[in-house]
């Protein structure tokens, strides 16, 4: 994975898998906050949860640099912060208030984080797949060696602009990575129903694509898949299809009835599969994490959350009138 | 005919489960319909009562349009539930070229009884992309039917209606008004003909013309106004295409003022067409301007108090209503 | 090919080679008629024409019945006249007149005849493949034993409806034949620059799909790939998608500069690949066809035309007022 | 400022050329483009000039319209050729729901500095799928500005303002314009600003509101009109958001009447807007109806007399200018 040799390196690398699963926790430990705000009335509208997945978003965007670009989801929490988003700005911007990353005007569809690369969450399902073409091509043209990774679900996976936008990037080898995560679902409806193959890695081919299915709650597994995507992306090499198999965990949107599925099914993979304890285990293997360690990186970031909630919950709303900006440049 | 109380939503479960009795090449089709009988529960009982006959699609909205018209051009009456009307984006080729194209184009050979129904609306804190009234864009396509219903009777006579035409018709429904309740003829063959406004209250001093939410907001705005002894008539477009002006005319031949009250932004929006055409037809009628009410030329913002602001509530109405009748 | 043996399929057999022979004649004739006229100010508009093309319409449609549908496309003649199309009114539309299959509404980009399960050609690329699925899922609903086919262009075949219909002819096995008409150009455009794949086909095996690449201008390779998808079909076993390689030999529309490639590309083909002369010389090699035979056949079909001509020529315009019939059933 | 006879197109490749030679992050996208330097060729000497800035995309027209969203919001501003304006229906979300919606979405953290050229407009005997003028879809987008130029220095002054601004803008040129010529001034920095209109021949009986192909109707009319001794003043309106309304009000404080005029049909037009909007502000000012010239509504019709029947033509504004005149 990194390059090998050298205790410097093995520092370095000790370090890097430590932030990864600080940021795992920290993806989870914010959905939790979330799911319970919402439940509590303080999140207005509605919600969706990426617990469960946070290898995906912490795997692939542990291999980003800041100025790399990330197209994302309605389910784009993780994204958000595994891309390095502001604790705080985020909550408050979910909360609705003024101090928010949108100043309440996006909520939680719409968080994004311009500064880092974060190219909107979406609430058009594919919706950041035409618009990943576009980073792409401008990263070429500006001659950059930014990549561009766009995330998105396997219902998503089934719009036309998926196949519009891997072709384009094809033929034009942009430095994209399309990430699909597959948590086997669409809202109520199962990917094997809606696809048309069961890896979806499979269609990469019809676009002359490496394409390749990961087990997506092994963040290393993830990570390797990026960090061979992106070196490809970054030496002008063309884009890569990654296939994150994973597992939603929570319904679609908070309070979602799930009647489409078993609870079994749910706890089985919350049991046995588990992202955060899968990688746990490896770094208690690997002699890189106590217990103690451990607990000591979940109450630090327990109380990252606290303040966030606390600066979300002090912060005013945005005056009613606010909604009459930011429209146009030059109105 | 007997009437119960019915929601909205029970309306258009009803209605379409009596549609579906009568008339076996109706269907439908679109996202996460059988799960939880429509995302919003508003097939209620359909999956149960027609497997089959109610059928799940992948995320294709394009698709999913598409198959609609190509269904209804081959001996189907297929109903497309698009989800969230914000989402017709995706689908306004199949919508706006092809089956509003159909049969002009091809010189009548064939019609498109496609039913496209879209909950609408905003309110419920969904931000810009879930909460769009996009109206106005159907209204300026010529070959699409545009109707939208405000309580449940209607619902239910005109989706009743809708289903029945032979032509393609963009049903829009309001998402926050699934739960509001009224009386439901129990009759089935209770349909109100598209191009039908009524007037659901009758007033001498202001029109006011609306549909959908607006028609909520109007009420309220008239009583209200009649506390300070402003009259308003409260006329109900129910569809906007094909337009029943002659009501509209008779209203306004009698309170010579009119407010147009929509939910959809105000710039470019039906409001436009209507208050061009009424002071086009009925310039000598009008005391006063025709004022328009709708949303602010803004996407609808997420938090509660911005969305509160931008959208159009009685009050406005209520300000327009006394100012065209110079109180 | 058809079912083997006995004399009587033996005679059926030539006569159907005879049929499609003539058949291509027809659409070859058909369009350079439509050219002529074109170019001598007669039809207005513009026109794409089918020519160099015809192994591909008339191999496809000649496993069609005339219950079974087809979507066209802006290059449609072909498609109309080997499902059957009658020459005299889609003349007449062509030259705007009132007797046309459309009264004068649609012109060439939207002739039609439903009555022969053409669901239209259609002025928007790709715009087909969404109503086929339509057509498909029709026939299932009402349960007869239909096809469904869909005609698309290599240019067509990069925009995203074709991703949505496939994998929904295939999640619910839909009776369609997916027919990509791989002429090397989407208008100025070379196939190659505009597709991440070489053989379209290939994106096949992304929706479990059978796909195949045809020589295109074999009428009977065409037509063997075309039995064997309609009987898959016909028999409930769902989509299959053809590529067949073919060549555009006239400018994408009438008039057309053609900067984009050279004349002697173009003079090639017409030498080396026309698919009626191949065809011709199948049959004069199992002696099915004799040249007196062929030169009554062209004579048979050319006075046909001229009928179909002088028809249009002779039939009234449409009233101007007419424009305002048509739109709906019930105003 | 020298100026010389230039036709619409070679207005629109001129300010291209002076626009991306000034500013290097400009570049065109778009299907066929450089092969015969647009289908139109429109982009005359731009390939030659500016080889890998003027980019053939395949036939995807959503990804083409998200392609420019996205360059535009990572550092350049893209103008994308949308080929005939009606397919812009296969790229309504990335216009609507993302360009128009970004910005005021994220809360002003970017911007959208895109430009979407669309030629439009019938009278090619193109039939329905190929003749749209679709502009009022856009009006009643809020986040989108739309511009809509006539004569070639409105095309050269209004295409380098848009290229400059900030905004997502929507940028319709009719095809049949094309070739009209007209002066337009060599200045390379000759801006027409967003949101002004042109008084472009004054009259005191008769206000004609237009834009596009409809300032030729209107400027034939007003001409036959001065024949009739009504003296029409022809407002080109160039841009219809942001909107030019002091420049409409005193047109018509001025004649007391106006007719609309645009080759979109009617119903739901752009006319419709500026009608409701005249009646709303200047209703003591009016002597009579404000009266709208558009096409009827159907789809354009292929065949040449049915096509010119259901276009407006000088005669429509001949018509409704002495109706308005009460003559
Ligand atoms: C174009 C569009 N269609 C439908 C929806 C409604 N919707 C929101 S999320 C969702 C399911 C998305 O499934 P997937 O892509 O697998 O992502 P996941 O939710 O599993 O992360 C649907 C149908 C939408 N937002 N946009
Ligand atoms: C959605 C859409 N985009 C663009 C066009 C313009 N156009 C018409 S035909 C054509 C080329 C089509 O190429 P292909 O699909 O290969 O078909 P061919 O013309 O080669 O038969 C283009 C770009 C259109 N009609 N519709
Ligand atoms: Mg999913
Ligand atoms: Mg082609």
């Amino acid at each position: 994975m990194a390059p090998g040799g050298g205790e410097e390196n093995m520092k370095e690398e000790a370090k890097t898998l430590l932030d990864i699963y600080r940021t795992m926790v920290t993806v989870r430990l914010f959905e939790t906050m979330a799911g319970e705000h919402f439940a509590a009335g303080k999140i207005p509208g509605f919600i969706h949860l990426s617990i469960g997945q946070e290898a995906s978003s912490v795997g692939v965007c542990s291999c980003l640099r800041p100025d790399d670009y990330v197209a994302s989801t309605h389910r784009g929490h993780g994204h958000m912060i595994a891309k390095g988003a502001d604790l705080k700005r985020m909550t408050a911007e979910l909360f609705g208030k003024a101090t928010g990353y949108c100043k309440g005007k996006g909520g939680s569809m719409h968080v994004a984080d311009f500064s880092i690369g974060i190219l909107g969450c979406n609430g058009v399902v594919a919706g950041g797949l035409p618009l990943i073409t576009g980073a792409g091509l401008s990263i070429k043209l500006r001659r950059t060696d930014q990549v561009a990774v766009v995330f998105f679900g396997d219902g998503a996976s089934n719009r036309g602009p998926v196949h519009e936008a891997m072709n384009m990037a094809a033929i034009w080898t942009l430095p994209i990575i399309f990430v699909v995560e597959n948590n086997q679902y669409a809202s109520t409806t199962p990917q094997s129903y809606s696809c048309s193959v069961g890896d979806l890695c499979t269609r990469a081919a019809g676009y002359g694509m490496p394409g390749l299915a990961v087990d997506g709650n092994d963040v290393m597994a993830v990570r390797e898949a990026a960090l061979e995507a992106v070196d490809r992306a970054r030496r002008g090499k063309g884009p890569t299809f990654i296939e994150n198999k994973t597992y939603r965990v929570r319904g679609h949107f908070e309070g979602d009835p799930q009647k489409y599925r078993e609870e079994s099914e749910v706890l089985a993979w919350q049991k046995q599969n588990d992202p955060i304890e899968r990688f746990e285990a490896l770094l208690r293997k690997k002699k890189l994490l106590t217990k103690k360690a451990s607990r000591s990186i979940l109450e630090q970031v327990r109380a990252e959350i606290d303040a966030a909630v606390a600066f979300a919950e002090q912060s005013p709303y945005p005056a009613p009138e606010d909604a009459l900006d930011d429209l146009f440049v030059n109105p | 005919m007997s009437e119960r109380i019915l929601s909205a939503s029970a309306a258009l479960a009803e209605a379409l489960h009596e549609e579906m009795t009568r008339d076996e090449t109706v269907f439908i089709l679109g996202e996460d319909l059988t799960a939880h009988a429509g995302i919003f529960g508003q097939f209620k009982g359909i999956p149960e009562a027609f497997p089959g006959r109610i059928i799940d699609t992948p995320i294709s909205e394009t698709c999913i349009a598409g198959c609609g018209v190509g269904a209804a051009l081959t001996g189907m009456r297929p109903i497309v539930d698009f989800h969230f009307s914000d989402f017709v984006t995706c689908g306004m080729d199949e919508l706006c070229n092809q089956a509003a194209k159909i049969r002009y184009m091809f010189g009548g050979q064939v019609n498109v009884p496609l039913v496209v129904w879209c909950p609408d609306g905003a309110g419920l804190r969904a931000a810009a992309q879930h909460s769009q009234s996009l109206e106005a864009w159907f209204v300026h396509t010529p070959g699409l039917k545009v109707v939208i219903p405000s309580e449940p009777a209607d619902v239910k006579g005109l989706i009743k209606s809708a289903i029945r035409d032979d032509d393609p018709v963009m049903f829009f429904q309001h998402k926050r008004l699934f739960a509001r309740e009224g009386p439901v003829p129990e009759d089935s063959e209770f349909l109100i003909p598209l191009g039908r406004a009524a007037v659901k209250r009758e007033g001498k001093d202001v029109s006011l013309l609306c549909y959908g939410s607006g028609f909520f907001i109007c009420m309220e705005a008239a009583q209200a106004l009649a506390r300070e002894e402003i009259e308003a008539e409260v006329v109900d477009l129910r569809t906007l295409k094909p337009l029943d002006m002659e009501t509209v005319a008779s209203s306004i031949r009698k309170t010579n003022r009119a407010v147009v009250v929509h939910e959809a932004c105000l710039t470019g929006g039906f409001g436009s067409e209507l208050a061009a055409r009424i002071q086009e037809e009925l310039f000598d009628e009008l005391d006063a301007p025709i004022l328009r009410v709708g949303a602010r030329d803004v996407p609808i913002p997420f938090s509660p108090g911005l969305e509160d602001f931008v959208l159009p509530k009685s009050d406005s109405v209520i300000r327009a209503a006394k100012r065209v009748c110079y109180r």
